[in-house]
């Protein structure tokens, strides 16, 4: 789980030492927006790595109805003669 | 009928997700750790569902034991590769998260490396299963190998637990990201809506399994004839 | 009691059923030739009978116990493919492991009388990686006769023999059915089984399709019960 | 007595047939010497830091080596059919399986006493100085290898792929035993003795060898008969 925060312990204290300007502030903005971007990482990787396996079990499935019929066709084939 | 039923529920679940990720997104910054903390949203649920598909696993090898009834050695198998599966998107994800919190990609914590060890292990699994050829043995093997692995998780957890507390480790944040009521709920629809996802992929799986075996005795059948 | 009873076997390779609902008996000092084409199932019979696998559904009941039970097995003898004997080890090296494996008392001694019998006694000290292909297959075949087995299972056991130890195997067998013991061997030479069979069950796909008394009939033509039953 | 009987008979063949060959036990000293070489290559042997590591080194070459030899360990019954006639004979399975995890035992336990003053020697290490810890470590975290790799034998013998896939699954069940060798190693290589926090790791490699033993011997007999 990721509930371990966090910057708490060091941004805020150092930006009260810092007497808070404004440039300060911005780069705060900035870096949350880093963030976001790794939000949407995140999401992406989660759907990706889904997305691959989903790919995965289609092509297999694919592959299982191929061999079946193939199979089957040749059972029969031999049956006739 | 079955089959639309599963296929409905699967789509139920990806959209559940997929509407999620927009009330997510709108949710204001966490406090500390900005907007990269609303990664849990996806990551816990991922290891729920990986813990539910390997208990599965492990529970049904118990059951193939048992009753020598290959239904749950399919089963068992859908199960494993549907819990690797999300065990990635957790790793995945777990990494995703680490990069900016603590800087790093990876971080050697005890969780992120017993489920890497985790991974490693039902990786091992598959393989196994991929490498031995007659089923009946496949299956006994693949049984004894889950319930070995099963027993390791907690002993594999811990340890790294200790070792973690000896070494010099990354920092470790000891205080929680704070959680706003309201999340919980979405947290709830996105577990409850992998769990389900997780459902829908071991069903499809076993019935993959269940057209191999019959693959095989086709086979064996025309290698008889 | 029956020295050996089949009773409605099913094995299966996943869903392939590689002996379907087998039912045998054989009586004591009985010897049972078992035939079939290749992939008929011998061999998972004899494996399933010797307990190396379990069946499905079913039972096996060997002088009235299960395969698996201890008491079970040390009244059973099995000569598979293989000789069963470890290269690096000496010929009464193997014979004693084996008489150790079996409980016998006198192991030493007893290893010594089966290597005599089989006519290895003079190379009891050398080791197997050295013998010739008939030397390895008659200490093989005196490994199966070593704890003096009620029940002795055979898996082609004239195929891979030279003469000599084919020799040696008959007059072992016929000596252990003049003894009251039980024999099943499944074979492809039909000639030097049906001498020795007492009775002939044929395996077709796993299922049973011949099983009556060896006659002279078939001992004068061994085909015959291929012709008669095989293709059915 | 009659289960004892059995295990030292398994155990006393195998030992046996492999002291006529030597291979594997050769191939794993062999082995096990050439990496302590070539990692002096990538630490210093020199350096105090070395010292901090060279417990984990060391417990690596081991796990290496011993699957040299555990490879063997049913591999062997393959090429004659010997483990039919095993499996046949009136003995329990778990006899079989004790019987050749005490052979491995025993030659992993060979190879590493070889290989531990080598590697005093090639690291500047005094290993000897808590000579008996040291042993109380290698004998328990030897036990958590090879009962591990004794089983996984038996599971990969007829498989495809053997030696590759042995180390595959075994090394991520063992981590926790190799861990906590290492640790205490690495401790008592720095002149600490094994007091205070580092009991844990003693209590979980107890823990380990004892859950594995247990296991393996409840579950050999699915895997050698079906």
């Amino acid at each position: 789980m990721l509930s371990n925060g966090s910057l708490m312990h060091w941004t805020l204290p150092v930006l009260l030492a810092a007497q808070v300007s404004p440039e300060d502030v911005t780069r705060e903005i900035g870096r949350l927006q880093r963030n976001f971007e790794f939000l949407s990482y995140g999401f992406a990787a989660a759907w990706i790595v889904l997305t691959v396996y989903v790919l995965m079990m289609v092509s297999r499935e694919r592959r299982l109805k191929r061999e079946i019929t193939g199979l089957k066709a040749m059972l029969e084939d031999r049956q006739k003669r | 009928m079955r089959e639309k039923l599963l296929y409905a529920l699967g789509v139920i679940a990806f959209a559940i997700l997929a509407r999620d990720i927009f009330i997510i997104a709108g949710f204001p910054p966490e406090v500390a750790q900005g907007n990269a903390f609303k990664i849990i949203f996806f990551h816990v649920p991922s290891w729920v569902a990986a813990g539910t598909a390997l208990t599965t696993a492990l529970l049904s090898s118990i059951l193939f034991l048992v009753t020598k009834n290959f239904k749950y050695d399919a089963t068992a198998v859908a199960a494993t590769e549907v819990g690797v599966a999300f065990l990635s998107v957790g790793l995945a994800t777990g990494i995703l998260w680490a990069r900016p919190i603590w800087g790093v990609w990876w971080v050697w914590d005890a969780r992120l490396t017993s489920a890497l060890i985790l991974w490693l292990m039902y990786a091992g699994y598959l393989m196994l299963r991929h490498a031995v050829e007659e089923p009946t043995q496949r299956a006994n093997f693949a049984a004894v190998f889950s319930i070995l692995a099963f027993i390791d998780v907690p002993i594999v957890y811990f340890s790294i637990r200790w070792w973690r507390t000896q070494h010099p480790a990354p920092v470790f944040f000891s205080s929680g990201g704070s959680f706003p009521p309201d999340w919980s709920a979405v947290m709830g629809w996105n577990i409850l809506a992998m769990v389900m996802l997780a459902c829908v992929l071991v069903s499809v799986r076993l019935q993959q399994e269940q057209a191999q075996r019959e693959i095989d005795s086709l086979r064996r059948l025309a290698h008889a004839l | 009691m029956n020295a050996l009873a089949v009773e409605g076997v099913w094995k299966y390779y996943g869903d392939y059923p590689a002996l379907r609902d087998i039912n045998l008996t054989c009586e004591a000092g009985s010897c049972l030739a078992l035939i079939g084409r290749n992939g008929a199932g011998k061999t998972t019979l004899l494996r399933t009978i010797a307990g190396f696998s379990r069946p499905m559904k079913g039972a096996i009941k060997i002088l009235g116990g299960s395969p698996r039970e201890t008491a079970t097995r040390r009244n059973v003898g099995f000569i598979g493919h293989g000789i069963a004997v470890y290269d690096e080890l000496s010929a009464l090296e193997n014979l004693m492991l084996y008489a150790r494996l079996y409980g016998l008392t006198d192991a030493r001694t007893k290893a010594l009388q089966w290597l005599t019998e089989t006519g290895l006694e003079r190379v009891r000290d050398g080791l197997v990686r050295e013998f010739s292909r008939g030397m390895r297959q008659r200490l093989a075949v005196a490994r199966a006769f070593l704890h003096e087995p009620s029940l002795l299972l055979l898996d082609e056991p004239f195929t891979a023999l030279d003469d000599r130890a084919i020799a040696v195997l008959q007059r072992l067998l016929r000596e252990a059915l003049a003894q009251g013991r039980t024999v099943v061997m499944s074979t492809h030479q039909l000639r030097e089984a049906l001498e020795l069979a007492t009775h002939v069950t044929m395996l077709n796909r796993g299922q049973v399709a011949f099983d009556g008394p060896c006659t002279p009939e078939m001992v004068a033509d061994p085909g015959l019960v291929y012709a008669r039953y095989g293709e059915g | 007595m009659e289960f004892l009987r059995q295990v030292l008979v398994i155990l006393a063949k195998d030992v046996r047939a492999e002291l006529r060959t030597k291979e594997a036990v050769n191939a794993a000293l062999a082995f096990a010497v050439m990496i302590l070489v070539l990692f002096s290559f990538v630490f210093d042997p020199d350096e105090a830091t070395t010292k901090m590591f060279a417990g984990g080194l060391l417990w690596i070459v081991f796990a290496f080596a011993g699957t040299l030899v555990l490879n063997r360990s049913f591999a062997r019954e393959i090429p004659n059919d010997c483990l039919d006639a095993l499996v046949a004979a009136p003995i329990p399975g778990s006899a079989l399986f004790l019987g050749k995890a005490l052979a491995n035992y025993l030659l992993v336990a060979a190879v590493e006493l070889v290989a531990l003053p080598v590697f005093g020697i090639l690291y500047y290490v005094r290993w000897y100085e808590r000579f008996w810890q040291v042993m109380l470590v290698l004998a328990l975290g030897t036990w958590g290898v090879t009962v591990i790799g004794t089983m996984f034998s038996a599971l990969t013998v007829n498989i495809r792929l053997r030696e590759v896939m042995l180390p595959m699954i075994t090394y991520p069940m063992l981590t926790p035993a190799l861990m906590g060798a290492m640790q205490l190693t690495v401790d008592l290589m720095n002149g600490k003795s094994i007091a205070g926090d580092a009991t844990v790791w003693l209590k979980l490699l107890v823990g380990f060898d004892i859950l594995y033993t247990a296991a393996s011997i409840i579950l050999v007999d699915i895997v050698l008969v079906g």
